[in-house]
């Protein structure tokens, strides 16, 4: 293969490599909003944040709680097992599951840490 | 660009010259379908008649695509290097031309096994489809890349002595990206997804292969002439 | 020099084991190289690094025609290899794997050339029976046939009459004697009646 | 050696510093220290096997078996750096998300990311001949290598992950307490150290055996 085959074959090879890099973002985005988890039949993960003070306990292990998602609707979610201790201070909430009337029905319940590598406020350092 | 062209028309001069022996024989073909029929029939006889769900399914399809695959497809290169014709298609052909020719047997063969299992598997796993046109373009464009990526390792694989399931091993980390891919596009395809989705994930696969094939192309000759 | 094949301080080590280091000589236009050595001395290594079959560790070959040297994927066109480790396809007739060969090289191809070819090699008759049915005997001509069917300007000949009968050998002296007319024999024997076609002598190891 | 009792120091003061000297985290707690050792473990194991593929494109232009020494010891030097990162990971996930393993994003792709060097070391060890282990092991490295891009960037990042980022993605800014940073920093420069050290001594390993293995062919004829 001659220099001038090589250059074209990889300035290709890089075309096709922006190319899966561009598509493969939209493509396995699986995030979704409530309106277009309500739009599908399909087993979806909802991202949003939890409304805070919104949690009940609907029986031994099963919760309740508002959720909002990026477009400001607000849901009921429901979910089995004990609720993440930090649902509330979380960065972000996902929701996987489906609707089922018009609660949200999560099979599971994931939390993101909030990832500021910031120094736990104390009282102390707060003043100065 | 004449040189593509030459090395197109020598490339089908191998193609035909291959399915003129697997026409003899019938070796890579029937170990392929053995395969993946034995695999449908065990699968479908558990699940006894029930619909399993598409992500269940739509992996399922993708299991047994690429298993396939890895039972057959190393053995264009290691029937030249056994039986020694290697030395004669060297002498006489460039790596360019060899690599597109073994590529597009490869292709032929997994393209006929999928037109008979995949209608099997509709059949046999109860399978209603809601987007069918999605669906049999997620099928060519996966099974194009499972061809794409697994040709020039099944030439290492035959160079490194033909081992035993050498090429599962270093074809199942290079494939994954393509595995996942066209699992969730066929799960979409199955399970009424959105069609936006089902069409990045279609593009997604065409940029595979794109990459697929001319990394190829780009490493042949290290391996061929080595 | 025309036509002539330059082989430059070439070494080749195998396995961490050297088989030969700092290999020069040059072949001329219409004469014949011998390759001498005892087994395992790395002939066929030799002839395969020329063949461009096999990198060598050191040192590198050149083959110029008409002047020019050739790169690597223009010595295909110029070079015919003979030698025991190369077959032809089993599953495919003398004809087809001829039809083959000449596709794949861009020849021009007729059933009257490759029947020509099978008569001078003494296969008449049979080019269309699969090679898998041949004898030895029969496949060492069959690969005579694949050689010389580019009419290259260089052959490459490892043991050049294994398997082969009285006929056989003749033919081969024919073949060693017409392409020393027209161009360079490059072959690895411990033969002696097959040592007396050398213009030079070369022993490895 | 005097650079070796250098590097002893160091790390050893980077590691009472992160006890020490170092805050806890907002949100993560006394678990965010892990940072220290998680995170320059990872991006080492990253640039190492970025070094194994530039070694193997080298090998494959000048066919010098040193570079294929180099790829070799760069693609393991990788692969421990990187299970050093899957374990502290793990640690850290059964502080913070209970299990020390739930198939999150990032724990999926460097797991395939092992697997990849995994299947590269088999493939060495099927070949016996240097040469030619050396040609298809580079060719290997290569065509594995242009799926760690979609691993490690773009997986983790548009799958649901529930992976900390350092940088934060909203606003493109790279956030950290000062101090925090300091002894980051410090870990990066540490590891970086190890790093080239162990190299070094790997490198120099690997040129005597080979060395060795020649001389005695040699001898023995």
């Amino acid at each position: 293969m001659k220099k001038y085959d090589k250059v074209v074959l990889v300035l290709l090879l890089l075309v096709f490599g922006v190319g899966i890099f561009m598509t493969a973002r939209n493509a396995l985005s699986t995030y979704v909003t409530f309106a277009e988890a309500k739009a599908t039949t399909r087993a979806v993960q909802v991202k949003g944040s939890a409304v805070a003070g919104t949690l009940e306990e609907l029986d031994d292990d099963r919760y309740v709680f508002l959720m909002e998602d990026s477009n400001g609707e607000v849901v009921r979610v429901v979910a089995g097992g004990q609720a993440p201790d930090n649902l509330f201070e979380a960065e972000s909430v996902v929701a996987k599951g489906k609707y089922d009337g018009e609660d949200f029905l999560a099979q599971n319940i994931l939390v993101k840490c909030p990832s500021k590598y910031e120094a736990e406020e104390h009282p102390a350092e707060v003043q100065k | 660009m004449i040189k593509p062209l030459r090395w197109v028309k020598q490339g089908l001069a191998i193609w035909r010259k291959d399915l003129q022996i697997e026409f003899r024989t019938r070796y890579t073909y029937s170990a392929l379908v053995m395969f993946a029929v034995t695999t449908l029939v065990t699968v479908s006889f558990a699940i006894g008649g029930f619909t399993a769900d598409v992500e269940i399914t739509a992996a399922l399809l993708w299991i047994i695509l690429f298993f396939s695959a890895m039972a057959g497809l190393a053995r264009t290169f290691v029937a030249e290097e056994e039986t020694g014709t290697v030395t004669a298609l060297k002498m006489a052909a460039q790596p360019e031309p060899v690599y597109l020719g073994k590529y597009l047997f490869n292709v032929t063969i997994l393209c006929s096994l999928a037109l008979l299992v995949v209608p099997l598997f509709i059949m046999l796993l109860n399978i209603s489809i809601v987007l069918p046109l999605a669906f049999c373009a997620v099928v060519l464009l996966g099974t194009l890349g499972l061809a794409g990526a697994s040709t020039i390792l099944a030439a290492i694989v035959s160079k490194a002595g033909a081992k035993n399931s050498l090429l599962t091993v270093l074809a199942f980390p290079v494939l994954l990206p393509l595995l996942i891919t066209a699992i969730s596009a066929t799960r979409a395809a199955l399970g009424g997804g959105l069609a936006a989705e089902v069409r990045s994930h279609l593009l997604t696969l065409f940029f595979y292969n794109g990459v697929a094939v001319v990394a190829s192309l780009l490493l042949f000759e290290y391996v061929w002439n080595e | 020099m025309l036509n002539q094949v330059a082989v430059k301080n070439l070494s080749k080590f195998y396995q961490q084991r050297k088989l030969f280091t700092d290999v020069s000589l040059t072949v001329p236009d219409q004469s014949v190289l011998v390759v001498l050595g005892p087994n395992g001395a790395g002939k066929t290594t030799f002839l395969r690094i020329l063949c461009g079959l096999t990198p060598a560790t050191a040192g590198k070959v050149e083959i110029t025609i008409n002047g020019q040297i050739l790169t690597p994927e223009e010595r295909r066109a110029q070079l015919g290899l003979v030698t025991p480790e190369l077959e032809l396809y089993g599953e495919l007739t003398a004809v087809e794997n001829l039809e083959f060969f000449a596709r794949v090289r861009e020849l021009p191809f007729s059933r009257q050339q490759a029947r020509e070819l099978l008569e001078f090699v003494g296969l008449k008759g049979r080019g269309h029976d699969f090679v898998h049915t041949y004898s030895s005997g029969m496949k060492q001509r069959l690969k005579y046939a694949y050689a010389l069917l580019h009419q290259p300007h260089i052959l490459i000949l490892d043991e050049p009459t294994t398997n082969l009968d009285e006929a056989g050998v003749a033919l081969v002296d024919s073949v060693i004697r017409r392409q020393r007319e027209r161009g360079i024999v490059i072959m690895a024997t411990n033969e002696p009646e097959e040592v007396a076609y050398g213009d030079q002598t070369f022993t490895l190891g | 050696m005097f650079w070796q009792i250098i590097l002893g120091i160091w790390m050893s003061a980077v590691i009472v510093a992160s006890f020490l000297y170092m805050p806890s985290t907002q949100g993560l707690g006394e678990m965010g220290r892990i940072i220290v050792y998680h995170v320059p473990a990872a991006w080492i194991a990253v640039a190492a096997y970025l070094m194994a593929m530039l070694n193997s494109l080298g090998y494959l232009r000048q066919n010098k078996l040193q570079l294929d020494r180099q790829a070799q010891i760069n693609a393991e030097l990788g692969t421990v750096f990187c299970l050093l990162a899957t374990v502290t990971g793990a640690i850290w996930s059964r502080g913070a998300w209970g299990q020390y393993w739930n198939w999150d994003p990032r724990q999926t792709s460097i797991t395939v990311l092992l697997m990849i060097y995994a299947a590269y070391f088999v493939l060495r060890s099927a070949i016996p001949d240097a040469e030619r282990r050396a040609r298809l092991a580079a060719v290997y490295a290569i065509l594995a290598f242009l799926t760690v891009p979609f691993l490690v960037f773009i997986a983790p990042r548009v799958y649901v992950s529930l992976h900390p980022d350092l940088i934060n993605v909203q606003n493109r800014s790279f956030a950290m307490d000062r101090k925090m940073l300091v002894v980051f920093l410090a870990s990066l420069l540490g590891f970086t150290g190890l790093y080239a050290w162990m190299y070094n001594v790997q490198l120099r390993l690997e040129n005597l055996l080979a060395a060795a293995a020649m001389k005695r062919r040699e001898y023995d004829g």
